[in-house]
């Protein structure tokens, strides 16, 4: 069966002792997308990683066409046709845009041959990055440093890095993990491009709706198990959730079961030079209020301001009628504000600590006997938000780094919650996570606001905006251009502000 | 199974373990008690500073002024230890204070400017060493009451008391690390300082907290050494903070903070402390002596990585 | 510059610069020199420069450019080492300005020398050990940092008078890098492995020797183990008064400081001067301690 | 505009330009042609390790083992450069290739093993230091050729000729930074080593590259130094790695890992050489010149950072 460009065959992976993938199969056909789907910590990453061979398999064969890859390292299957764009955003902070896409090949690109082959012709590489960036249609400047970028144009640049590959196969692990619907159109008539030269693609992602719009065959797996492989057009969305989560998920948006309280926050004419400008609104108790705008619109901003984490140059919060200008996340924590941020590695959890250790981290003060932990309640209250957030972890003592991303999600939400606060800002907080764990956690928003928390909820997924929010601030460009009720909002009229 | 896994952290543990056995089957010497009690007073000094400096590291930073911290508090002390003047309450105070005095400044330029760690205690480094020089006008500053000399050199039941104020400290340190907020603290801010800010830790304070730790166990070391030696030495400490740090690192404190223990660093200690110990026992000569030590180190942390396993 | 023409010396010229560049004004020895060379300047009314070379002869060669640049009259060095403070010398010479080499000796001959021969003081120290073991018994030695001129100066002095006397044996020797902790405990660990069989230890300085002492004394030794060092530090002094040192060897600071102030003046103004100016060692021990303690 | 943000990063060549004005007007001996050459000359070894270090610090590792190199490879030159004996190319190719060996042999320990380049290091640094001394018996190697003692001693047209040394080696180490695949990649290594694994850099060959050329950088240091005294001393550059990771941190390198100019080390370099060599200009009392030498240290970094902006 010629058609097929790449068999994977009984591949086994385990870390310390834990079965990661158990007897994966895995078929791909030239020029078909071919999505790869299941919860957070099904094993996704892990497979692509060992079929590029960054990882080796305990047992197995990779064959593309018909060759086995296992034992070749990264460099070897790049040369062969096998390419990824990783989950985890990797790239070089201090390189260009344009050194970060040619990494690794400065040597094909400079085409100096002899004493001259150590060379660098970034001249070169810089003209390649433009016209490759053109033809995507990204907007990046190729001699920008990859540090001053947003976190959507890394993503866009890692999208063109492995275009630039020419490769036969691309794996993309979540490429839209932090990029708005705008470049994700741009991304697919990428897709379809690469389609009709004849290259195959591995799609992962948690938007059930691209994987609808993109792909012709969908394998799924769960905990490290090969559940099957159909042709897309066979599934329809709740089909494809029960494969994922071995049931029925019914109803995604919980409704509000109780009735709005006081105001708790309220934002008056809140500016900081060059973010935002003229920012007013309200949240009540048991209010959830949406904050939706594309990216880039200056939402985290906000978010980052009240919560202390920036400065803000005029305007003024209160909070139940009292001022407050939180210098730092300590004196907002004290006014009982948590912030769930939407960068969950750099701002959320300290990779090697445990579970228990993070979860109660921002809340030390209600486990302390004197300067000295108090051990039992500090154990106490992290087993109950383990079993309140439903959060699959080993153990207590487990590192967060093991846990997978929704789960990572869920523990960043506990210690918040943990400090007990009545507003909580959650930014993009279904990020990278999982249907099944987004239903979890739409569940638990409601039930913070149903516990009269006043919720501000920053999200760049429409649906999610809508299914959830009492309100909706849309903003653009820094400024505020609609606060909208749930009865005026649809998908359109957001957009439409959105853009204003 | 926890515990056991704990173990395994400690891969230097049996890496040390495996270097006494073979010091004990080269030489019927080594595996005395009154060498052992040799080595564990020997060891103390540089242990107290590496606990100091563990604490630095966990947090991501590093503090190169420990030796010359040692030689500012021990001439400090000794300044108020000659006999028939002040109770030895006072030179002990003064040198602790002098100790945690510099220790703070080191934490305060540190989280107040934007430099490096590695170039402030550089500075404070030259900066003590200094300092010590010019209190005591580069001469040493002898003649110390028997009271102050006890500390260093004097025993309790037969084990000398350097022995038991690093068992003191090695206890004191365990709990603050293991057991007080303000070390769960130091975990977070080095594992990841913009998470632990956000979420409420007054990072700046905690790492004047350490830098003051650092230097006050310095001032401990200052006060031992000087003790030990009957004098307050302005050269004294040169070179300490590298045996420390590396007393830290062997022990398994990764440089780029967030780990590590006081157990492991007081195995790094011990081993360091045990080696140079036997090289001398075993006559070895005394370029030599800097080669095996060399190669040791280097292996033991080998060894202690074969052990572990991911 | 008139004013400063007015205020100086007698002699009518401009008041004269000396500058000296010192091996470690870390080292008290070396400091007692220094402070005798301030004095000496003072009571002379000229303008000395004291420079700390820490012990490196690199950086001892570029304080002597640095001085040969700002224009000294005079240049007194303290060499780090006997070869490598050389090139030193031959610059001072070369621009033809006197260098007075004071307490150490380098491989390149300089306008005068100032000082004392320390491979003698090993040799009286070792001397004092044969005469006291009658000749016969166990000697351990404890060397500066390895490799500087004063410890192979001083090894080299030791060795002599062992080579001289076959009945003392060399039971081992190592270094102390000059210090009293590294002394002290290289001694206990000597004690763990010779203990009874030590006869003797021969510390290259004061510091060693003390530590050497504590140690010995802590084991409850010092009355078994003859220990002798170099330097007469006040430590060592009150150690020899109370006879837990059992001797030292004086090396005269002040006299060696004073003299190659005025050397390095005479020269300087071009008048005559001794080209070789050798200042005794002598043994202290607890017979003629008291004339040294002052 | 890209210039001129580009100059931005180097704050520290304002703090340099003000400490030199400040210099300058406060004594009328700095500013000489005469001892500006003094200060290149002086500032030369430094400044070579000071760039071997620099490219080890980009990609995220250090190198303690720098002074201890300069050692070996001096004696080790000193040994073929009698006068008389073998051509001066034999020296400088002994030299070279232990410094070079030495180095590689730190990569080669550092990328097998999981121990951490600071143990390594420090190990390789106290093994070095006996090497030294074996080689030598403990004793300076002198009596060398005047053709040898020419390359730290001699001038041309006025020039010293380590100032010309330090010249080209500035520009080598700049185009090898800058101009190759090879100075790419330590930066990427240092940047994100994972990423630069994934994108089919071998970084192990980067490491065995980097810390094999700072070998290289301080065997033409030991080089340099050996021939400037005249000798090959054994216990020659103790100390000396501290100062050239400083130079290269004051420099704008970071530590971890990433981040580095060879301009900013140079400056760094200069820096120190020019406190050091004014210290002793303005006759400061040296006990106080090693706290006004840190002070300055500290406050010039503390400059570099207010200059910057984020
Ligand atoms: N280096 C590792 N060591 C130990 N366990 C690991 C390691 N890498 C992954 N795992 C575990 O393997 C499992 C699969 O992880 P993987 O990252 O492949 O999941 P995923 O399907 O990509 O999830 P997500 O959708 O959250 O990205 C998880 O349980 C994870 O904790
Ligand atoms: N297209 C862009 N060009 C330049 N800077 C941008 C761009 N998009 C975002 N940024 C900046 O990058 C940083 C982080 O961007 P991010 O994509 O997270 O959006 P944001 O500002 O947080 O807004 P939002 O949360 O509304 O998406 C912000 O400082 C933002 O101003
Ligand atoms: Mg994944
Ligand atoms: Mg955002």
């Amino acid at each position: 069966m010629s058609d097929y460009i790449l068999r994977v065959k009984e591949i086994s992976k385990s870390f310390s002792g834990v079965k990661a993938l158990d007897n994966i199969h895995f078929d791909l056909k030239k020029g078909e997308v071919h999505a790869l789907m299941g919860e957070n910590g099904a094993g996704k990453s892990t497979f692509m990683k060992i079929l590029i061979g960054l990882l080796t398999p305990d047992s197995g064969e990779v064959l593309l066409e018909g060759e086995n890859l296992v034992g070749s390292n990264v460099n070897e299957t790049l040369k062969k046709g096998i390419c990824m764009i990783h989950q985890e955003i990797l790239i070089i902070p201090e390189l260009t845009v344009a050194q970060n896409i040619f990494l690794g090949r400065e040597r094909e690109v400079s085409g100096k041959s002899g004493v001259l082959s150590g060379w660098l012709n970034d001249a070169e590489i810089n003209q390649r990055a433009a016209a490759l960036l053109d033809r995507m249609g990204v907007n990046i400047a190729p001699k920008a440093k990859m540090k001053h970028l947003s976190v959507a144009q890394m993503q866009m640049v890692e999208i063109a890095k492995a275009i630039s590959h020419n490769a036969k196969v691309i794996i993309m692990d979540e490429p839209t993990s932090a990029i708005s619907d705008k470049e994700v159109a741009t991304l697919f008539q990428i897709i379809r491009d690469l389609k009709a030269q004849g290259v195959s693609i591995i799609y992962i992602s948690h938007k059930m709706d691209e994987i609808f719009r993109i792909s012709d065959t969908i394998t799924v797996l769960r905990d490290g198990k090969y559940i099957g492989a159909k042709s897309a057009a066979e599934l329809d969305y709740n089909a494809l959730i029960a494969m994922m989560v071995g049931r029925e998920i019914d109803q995604m948006f919980p409704e509000a079961t109780q009735p709005l309280g006081q105001e708790v926050l309220s934002v008056r004419n809140l500016g900081r030079a060059g973010k935002f400008w003229n920012i007013s609104f309200n949240v009540k108790s048991g209010e959830i209020l949406g904050l939706a705008g594309l990216m880039g619109a200056g939402r985290t901003e906000i978010a980052r301001a009240i919560f202390g984490l920036d400065q803000w140059d005029e305007g003024e919060i209160t909070i139940k009628d009292s001022p407050l200008h939180a210098r730092t996340p300590r004196e907002a924590i004290d006014r009982g504000i948590g912030y769930v941020s939407e960068d969950r590695k750099g701002l959320g959890f300290i990779p090697r600590m445990s579970v228990k250790d993070n979860i109660t981290l921002s809340s030390m003060n209600n486990h302390r006997k004197g300067g000295f932990i108090d051990t039992h309640s500090e154990q106490s209250a992290t087993e109950k938000m383990i079993a309140d957030l439903k959060i699959k972890t080993a153990g207590t003592g487990q590192h967060v780094t093991y846990l997978s991303g929704g789960n990572q999600q869920k523990v960043v939400i506990g210690k918040v919650l943990l400090a007990s606060p009545e507003i909580i800002i959650l930014d993009e907080p279904t990020r990278g996570v999982d249907v099944g764990a987004k239903f979890e956690i739409y569940k638990l928003i409601r039930s913070l606001a149903d516990r009269g928390m006043a919720v501000i909820m920053i999200s760049s997924e429409l649906p999610e905006i809508l299914g959830l929010s009492d309100r909706i601030l849309v903003l653009s460009k820094g400024k505020q251009t609609a606060l909208l009720s749930k009865a005026e909002a649809t998908q359109e009229v957001i957009m439409q502000y959105a853009v204003a | 199974m926890n515990r056991l896994s704990k173990l395994g952290q400690y891969g230097i543990f049996f890496a040390f373990a495996l270097i006494c056995l073979v010091l004990a089957l080269s030489t019927p010497k080594f595996f005395t008690v009154s060498n052992l009690l040799i080595i564990g007073n020997q060891v103390s000094i540089n242990a107290l500073l590496a606990f100091g400096v563990t604490f630095v590291i966990i947090t991501g930073g590093i503090d190169l002024s420990l030796g010359s911290m040692v030689a500012v508090t021990g001439v400090a002390a000794a300044s108020f230890a000659h006999p028939d003047t002040y109770p030895l309450v006072i030179p002990l105070l003064v040198g602790l204070g002098a100790g945690s005095a510099m220790g703070a400044f080191n934490g305060l330029v540190i989280t107040k400017s934007k430099v490096p760690p590695f170039i402030v205690t550089l500075g404070t480094m030259t900066i003590g060493r200094g300092l010590a020089l010019i209190l005591s006008k580069g001469r040493p500053v002898s003649n110390l009451s028997d009271a102050f000399n006890f500390i260093g050199g004097g025993n309790i039941a037969g084990i000398p008391f350097p022995i038991i104020i690093l068992l003191i400290a090695f206890a004191v340190c365990s709990v603050v690390l293991n057991k007080t907020i303000l070390g769960r603290y130091m975990y977070a801010v080095g594992g990841n300082e913009p998470a632990a800010r956000a979420s409420g830790i007054r990072v700046s304070r905690v790492k004047m907290w350490v830098y003051t730790i650092c230097g006050l166990l310095s001032a401990l070391g200052g006060i031992l050494l000087t003790s030990r030696i009957t004098t307050g030495q302005p050269n004294a400490g040169a070179g300490f903070e590298l045996d420390a740090i590396a007393a830290a690192i062997i022990g398994g404190t990764s440089t780029s903070g967030g780990t590590g223990t006081m157990t492991g660093t007081l195995i790094g200690a011990l081993l360091i402390g045990v080696i140079s110990n036997s090289l001398d026992l075993l006559n070895v000569t005394s370029y030599y002596q800097q080669v095996v030590m060399g190669v040791i180190i280097i292996g033991a942390v080998v060894l202690d990585g074969v052990g572990k396993k991911d | 510059n008139q004013s400063s023409d007015k205020e100086s010396g007698s002699d009518g010229g401009k008041k004269l610069v000396i500058g000296a560049t010192m091996l470690s004004m870390q080292n008290e020895f070396i400091v007692n020199v220094s402070d005798a060379m301030e004095a000496k300047a003072k009571e002379m009314g000229v303008e000395l420069i004291t420079v700390d070379a820490e012990r490196s002869a690199l950086k001892q060669v570029e304080q002597v450019e640095s001085f040969i640049g700002q224009g000294v009259d005079a240049i007194i060095m303290n060499p780090c080492e006997v070869e490598a403070s050389s090139p030193a010398v031959k610059l001072a010479m070369d621009a033809k300005i006197p260098i007075i080499n004071v307490n150490s000796e380098t491989s390149a001959k300089p306008t005068a020398f100032v000082g004392s021969d320390d491979t003698e003081s090993a040799r009286i120290a070792m001397k004092y050990i044969a005469e006291k073991l009658g000749g016969k018994g166990n000697v351990l030695m404890m060397h500066g940092f390895m490799g500087q001129a004063a410890q192979i100066r001083r090894d080299n002095g030791a060795k002599e008078i062992l080579k001289a006397n076959p009945g003392l044996k060399l039971l081992a020797e190592q270094t102390g890098e000059w210090d009293r902790a590294k002394g002290m405990s290289l001694t206990e660990n000597w004690i763990q492995s010779y203990g009874d069989k030590i006869n003797a230890i021969f510390a290259q300085n004061d510091e060693m020797g003390m530590g050497a002492v504590k140690a010995l004394e802590a084991a409850g030794l010092k009355g078994k183990v003859l220990v002798v060092s170099v330097d007469a530090i006040p430590d060592a002094l009150q150690a020899v008064k109370k006879g837990t040192l059992d001797a030292t060897v004086f090396q005269n600071a002040k006299e060696q400081g004073g003299k190659a102030i005025e050397t390095a003046v005479k020269a300087a103004k071009k008048e005559a001067f001794e080209k070789e100016v050798l200042i005794p060692f002598q043994l202290v021990d607890k017979g003629n301690v008291e004339k040294f303690l002052k």
